[in-house]
């Protein structure tokens, strides 16, 4: 019999609409969580404790204040400590591992830029700005986690705030960070 | 120490100087460019076609008849023009002056590739990546960091070896200093063997550049269409172009 | 006081009895603003001897012309200064190119808005008497009219004296 | 189709003022009125006729533009530019060339409707809406071509004014701007145009159509009845696109000349490109108007009644001013700059009548000028309408070459001679070339099956207005003016 229903009343159809709808917002929505959490580390370091501790930023990430790249600790940095340490745990009990066996610890970089952004620590540690300024506040993260919203807009708010209008000639031309 | 940075990007304008009549046309400077600046090699038959991606060409004419032939070489690259043809065209800001280095700047990833100012460049300087080029096994390693690798559908141009200029800027104010005379140097400069050419600051009067522009034998490539190029040739004997 | 709707029709060469017609209504009492004709070919108000009719569609225009030239004003005296950037040693705002970009934008909103205005007063509610009958668009020009129930017949008999083709009411409906 | 001939003004007159008479309804659509009721009908169903050939075009374009100009610009977008022909120093190829191309084919509708409507020239009635679609449609393939010819298409929206995070907007400086600017109002207005006297027609679709087709036409005609007050704001509105949309038109065209005449390119940098490129765009579109005139006539059903052969000539008459025109604005090109002696202006002319392609410069002068000037003279000629139709395409394979030569030919030999090149397009580039032509055919033909090709009204409104009077001894044509 025909039914004299329209299509898109009846209810299987409603349905099945209602469906497609859910998994392609579902699917923007994960998409989007995957990029805003912090990628898996082969240890998950905890920032917050050897911050605790009294470890300085730049004494793993040594490159910060003389180059482009802060730089992921090697595995002696690591082991020249955890040399002394028991391993209590797990995780120590890995770093141990890798420093045994001489091997590199394969650290996933966090902070990373698209490679058309050339950026460089160097002269925002001499312009004396903090690390937590762009990457969040570490005694209260383990791993490191991605900041949020970090595009050229954000580059460019902070460069005019940071500076004269002489200098923001310089800060916000597309030279300084694009070639 | 930003005040510092600012204050010498205020008294920047680079400019080149280029020997015509010590120019041997070894194409070093080809080379140069290209390892310095990421390009591409896009193969014998697209080369062949017109589509070699230097950003510095070697220019070569005959003069005379065979047997007696002299070839005449001019390197051809971006002469970073003051009053620049191709940036006004380009509908999205991705080629524009820099207020800084007074240099042309290309901004590869703003770059939608209407390739209007290829068009609109009287020098043919700009190239533009037809294809994403494949860098074969082993000069993938000699890929520069300092540099973006571009996509295709981009264009791109000399840069006076920008990334020199950054560097060297950083360098002079992290060693609280400005920056001198011979600090900086691009690729082909650096590399040629006979030294015709010259890099340096136009605004410095002393600078070794601004010496030869007041040369005798100085003329600028097409400077009757009002370019201001920045490039400057130097040639004896006959008068030449310009 | 009672009315009915009703409708008559004259054929596409009967427009002198269609201006009679008119004419005959208004002997009987019915206004202008009771009448609506209705045609299928633009029969302009005079031809009719009908009062002009108005349209803000002009004015409307006129609106939105001036929204497109202030849109125009923003982007060629605003937005450049929001991220300065030089190119081919141009003043940053130059007058020369903005006339281009004020001319077209002008235009886009005078354009737009001509037809918006005429999108909205068709949907917005008419006043008159409404109704519609198929012939119209076979060029049959149609006469709509709120008759007072009382003059009804006498009215129809005098308008079919005239050549009139009086529609039964159950055809005047909404298109 | 016998028509049934019904002068408004009937008059008593002899044989042989009777057939006198009789031959000026013959040659005139506006002096030989039909019922309206018949006249609707011829219409719709000259709509509504679908045949088993028909759909054989319409499935073979449908599948053509699928393959020749998606699949081949697919293609491309994942290969790169480089499957086209284009390499330094010719860096705009024929995309740049059939944009130019298609955007002038889009002329003619506005001008044919729009300025004979403002000089009230009565032979546009019966074919301005079949100008107006080819407009709208030429619109359409030509706005592809922006987007087809960007290196990144992905990101064409940058060139939108839009505010983004940067506050970085357009560089409302370059010419390519203005361009994407012109050509949105164009589009968008001669859309609206096109639509705005088709709500009435649409109104007399609706009440003689049933099903599916009644549905669209009732929403589409906005609640038509024909009220006065419809009527006056119809014509209002109308009146205004009119006058407004002519400026727009000119302006389109002189930025689409301005793309190159703002250029520092020897052979582009001109003042006269502007007017040039009018005149050469309503020349190429005023002769597609008689192209697609020609197979309306002779493809869709009733169509003879409306399109007349009086009317091929007045648009050939229009073709041969246009072409003296146009040939007066490549005069002064080439005089002025002989006379201004710029070498390298002159090497690029020069170049284009002697150099290895010139046979596209001469191709160009053959069917501008030569063909209308041997032809277009002749009434007869103008009165027979294949040989319109055979004269009309070649004018615009004249007008192809045009801008050939301006495009890749001029980039081809600039100032360096190190860098002269030719240019050679590549198969790819060729497709989607003839992908946008398969394209606007199919749209063309899908319209034609779906909205009044003919105004309907406007020509009742005009064959209202005209009669035939009695002077002395003939009877001759009279326009009421109605407005």
């Amino acid at each position: 019999m025909k039914s004299s229903i329209p299509l898109w009343q009846r209810s299987s159809v409603r349905i099945v609409g209602a469906l497609v709808l859910l998994i392609i917002m579902g699917g923007a929505v994960g998409g989007i969580y995957y990029t805003q959490i912090p990628p898996e580390q082969p240890i998950p370091f905890p920032h917050n404790f050897h911050i605790g501790v009294g470890a300085q930023c730049s004494y793993c990430h040594t490159g910060a204040a003389t180059g482009p790249n802060a730089g992921l600790p090697t595995t002696d940095k690591c082991w020249g400590c955890h040399q002394q340490i028991e391993p209590r745990n797990d995780n120590l009990k890995l770093v141990a591992s890798y420093g045994a066996e001489g091997k590199q610890i394969p650290w996933v970089p966090v902070a990373i830029q698209p490679d058309f952004v050339v950026f460089s620590h160097q002269p925002h540690i001499n312009a004396e700005l903090t690390c937590e300024t762009c990457h969040g506040d570490l005694t209260q993260m383990t791993v490191a986690e991605p900041q949020k919203g970090q595009n050229m807009g954000w580059c460019l708010d902070c460069h005019q705030k940071m500076s004269t209008p002489e200098e923001f000639v310089l800060l916000s031309d597309c030279a300084t960070c694009h070639y | 120490m930003t005040e510092l940075l600012a204050k010498e990007a205020h008294d920047e304008k680079w400019g080149m100087v280029i020997d015509l009549d010590i120019c041997s046309g070894c194409q070093a400077c080809v080379t140069a460019c290209s390892m310095e600046n990421n390009i591409p090699f896009v193969g014998e038959d697209e080369m062949a076609y017109g589509r070699g991606m230097q950003w510095m060409r070697i220019r070569r004419y005959w003069e005379g008849e065979y047997p007696e032939v002299t070839p005449d070489y001019q390197p051809m690259l971006c002469q970073q023009c003051g009053s620049a043809p191709c940036e006004p065209v380009c509908p999205v800001f991705a080629t524009l002056h820099s207020e800084v280095e007074k240099i042309n700047l290309q901004v590869y990833n703003r770059c939608i590739g209407t390739r209007y100012c290829a068009n609109n460049c009287p020098y043919h300087a700009r190239t533009f990546n037809w294809f994403d080029y494949e860098i074969p096994a082993p000069m993938n390693s000699y890929l520069n960091p300092d540099v973006t690798v571009r996509r295709r559908g981009v264009m791109e141009k000399c840069t006076f070896c920008v990334q020199r200029i950054v560097k060297g800027r950083q360098q002079a104010s992290a060693e609280g200093r400005e920056i001198e005379d011979g600090d900086i140097t691009p690729a082909c400069a650096q590399a040629c063997p006979t030294d015709a050419i010259t890099f340096g600051n136009l605004s410095d009067p002393e600078s070794r550049v601004s010496k030869m522009v007041r040369s005798d034998r100085a003329y600028k490539e097409l400077e009757n269409l009002g370019t201001e190029p920045r490039v400057t040739y130097l040639k004896g004997g006959k008068s030449y172009g310009g | 006081m009672e009315t009915n709707v009703r409708m008559i029709l004259f054929k596409e060469d009967q427009i002198d009895q269609a201006s009679d017609a008119i004419e005959t209504l208004h002997h009987h009492g019915i206004s202008d603003k009771d009448i609506s004709v209705i045609s299928g070919v633009p029969f302009s108000e005079k031809i009719l001897g009908r009062p002009m009719s108005w349209t803000r569609v002009p004015q409307i225009a006129v609106a939105g012309a001036l929204f497109g030239f202030i849109i125009a004003m923003l982007l060629n005296f605003l937005v450049p200064n929001l991220y300065k950037l030089s190119v081919g040693g141009m003043p940053l705002t130059p007058i020369p190119t903005s006339i281009v970009v004020t001319f077209e934008l002008t235009m886009l909103g005078l354009l737009i808005s001509t037809f918006l205005g005429v999108f909205i007063e068709m949907l917005s509610p008419s006043f008159g008497p409404k109704g519609y009958h198929p012939k119209i668009s076979d060029g049959y020009i149609g006469i709509l009219f709120n008759c007072p129930t009382h003059a009804d017949e006498d009215t129809c008999f005098e308008l079919q004296d005239l050549g009139a083709e009086i529609v039964d009411l159950a055809e005047v409906k909404q298109p | 189709m016998a028509a049934d001939v019904k002068p408004f003004i009937g008059s008593k007159a002899s044989p042989h003022q009777e057939s006198e008479a009789e031959e000026l309804r013959k040659e005139h659509l506006m002096l030989d009125p039909m019922p309206r009721d018949e006249m609707n009908q011829m219409v719709m169903e000259a709509m509504t006729t679908t045949t088993r050939k028909w759909w054989a075009w319409v499935i073979g374009l449908g599948l053509a533009v699928a393959v020749l100009l998606f699949g081949a610009w697919g293609y491309m977008i994942a290969t790169g530019m480089g499957v086209a022909g284009i390499r330094r120093p010719v860096f705009w190829g024929i995309f740049i060339v059939t944009f130019v191309f298609w955007i002038g084919i889009s002329h003619a509708g506005t001008f044919v409707s729009a300025i004979l409507r403002v000089f009230k020239a009565e032979f546009r009635r019966p074919f301005t809406r079949a100008a107006e679609l080819m407009t709208t449609f030429g619109l359409a393939a030509g706005a592809l071509y922006p987007l087809i010819h960007l290196g990144r298409v992905w990101v064409f929206y940058w060139m939108v004014p839009y505010p983004n995070a940067r506050w970085l907007w357009p560089n409302f400086r370059s010419a390519l701007v203005w361009d994407f600017l012109a050509i949105t109002t164009y589009l968008l207005s001669s859309t609206i145009y096109l639509f705005l006297p088709l709500i009435p027609d649409m109104a007399m679709a609706r009440d003689r159509s049933s099903g599916w087709r009644h549905f669209i036409y009732k929403l589409l005609a906005l609640g038509w009845r024909g009220t006065e007050a419809e009527w006056f704001r119809l014509r209002k509105a109308i009146s205004i696109f009119a006058y407004a949309i002519i400026p727009v038109m000119f302006s389109v065209h002189t930025i689409v000349s301005w793309d190159f005449a703002v250029s520092t390119v020897s052979g582009w940098q001109s003042s006269i490109f502007g007017p040039y490129f009018i005149i050469g765009a309503i020349l190429s579109g005023v002769s597609a108007v008689v192209t697609i005139l020609y197979i309306l006539r002779s493809t869709m059903k009733n169509m003879d009644y409306f399109i007349r052969k009086e009317h091929f000539d007045a648009l050939g008459k229009l073709i041969l001013v246009f072409s003296m025109a146009w040939a007066y604005f490549f005069f002064n090109e080439y005089i002025l700059s002989w006379y201004g002696g710029d070498a390298a202006v002159k090497q690029v002319l020069t170049l284009h009548a002697t150099g290895p392609s010139a046979w596209v410069w001469y191709t160009m002068l053959i069917c501008n000028v030569a063909i209308p000037w041997l032809f277009l003279w002749n009434k007869k000629v103008r009165r027979t309408p294949w040989l319109m139709f055979i004269i009309t395409l070649l004018v615009n394979v004249g007008m192809y070459a045009e801008r050939y030569t301006i495009i890749p030919l001029t980039l081809g030999h600039q100032r360096n001679p190190f860098d002269w090149g030719i240019y050679n397009p590549t198969i790819i580039e060729v497709s989607i070339a003839l992908g946008t032509l398969c394209l606007f055919i199919f749209l063309y033909l899908i319209a034609s099956r779906f909205i009044p090709l003919v105004p309907v009204w406007e020509v009742q409104e005009g064959q209202m207005s005209h009669t035939l009077r009695k002077v002395g001894k003939t009877e001759i044509p009279s326009v009421t003016e109605l407005e």
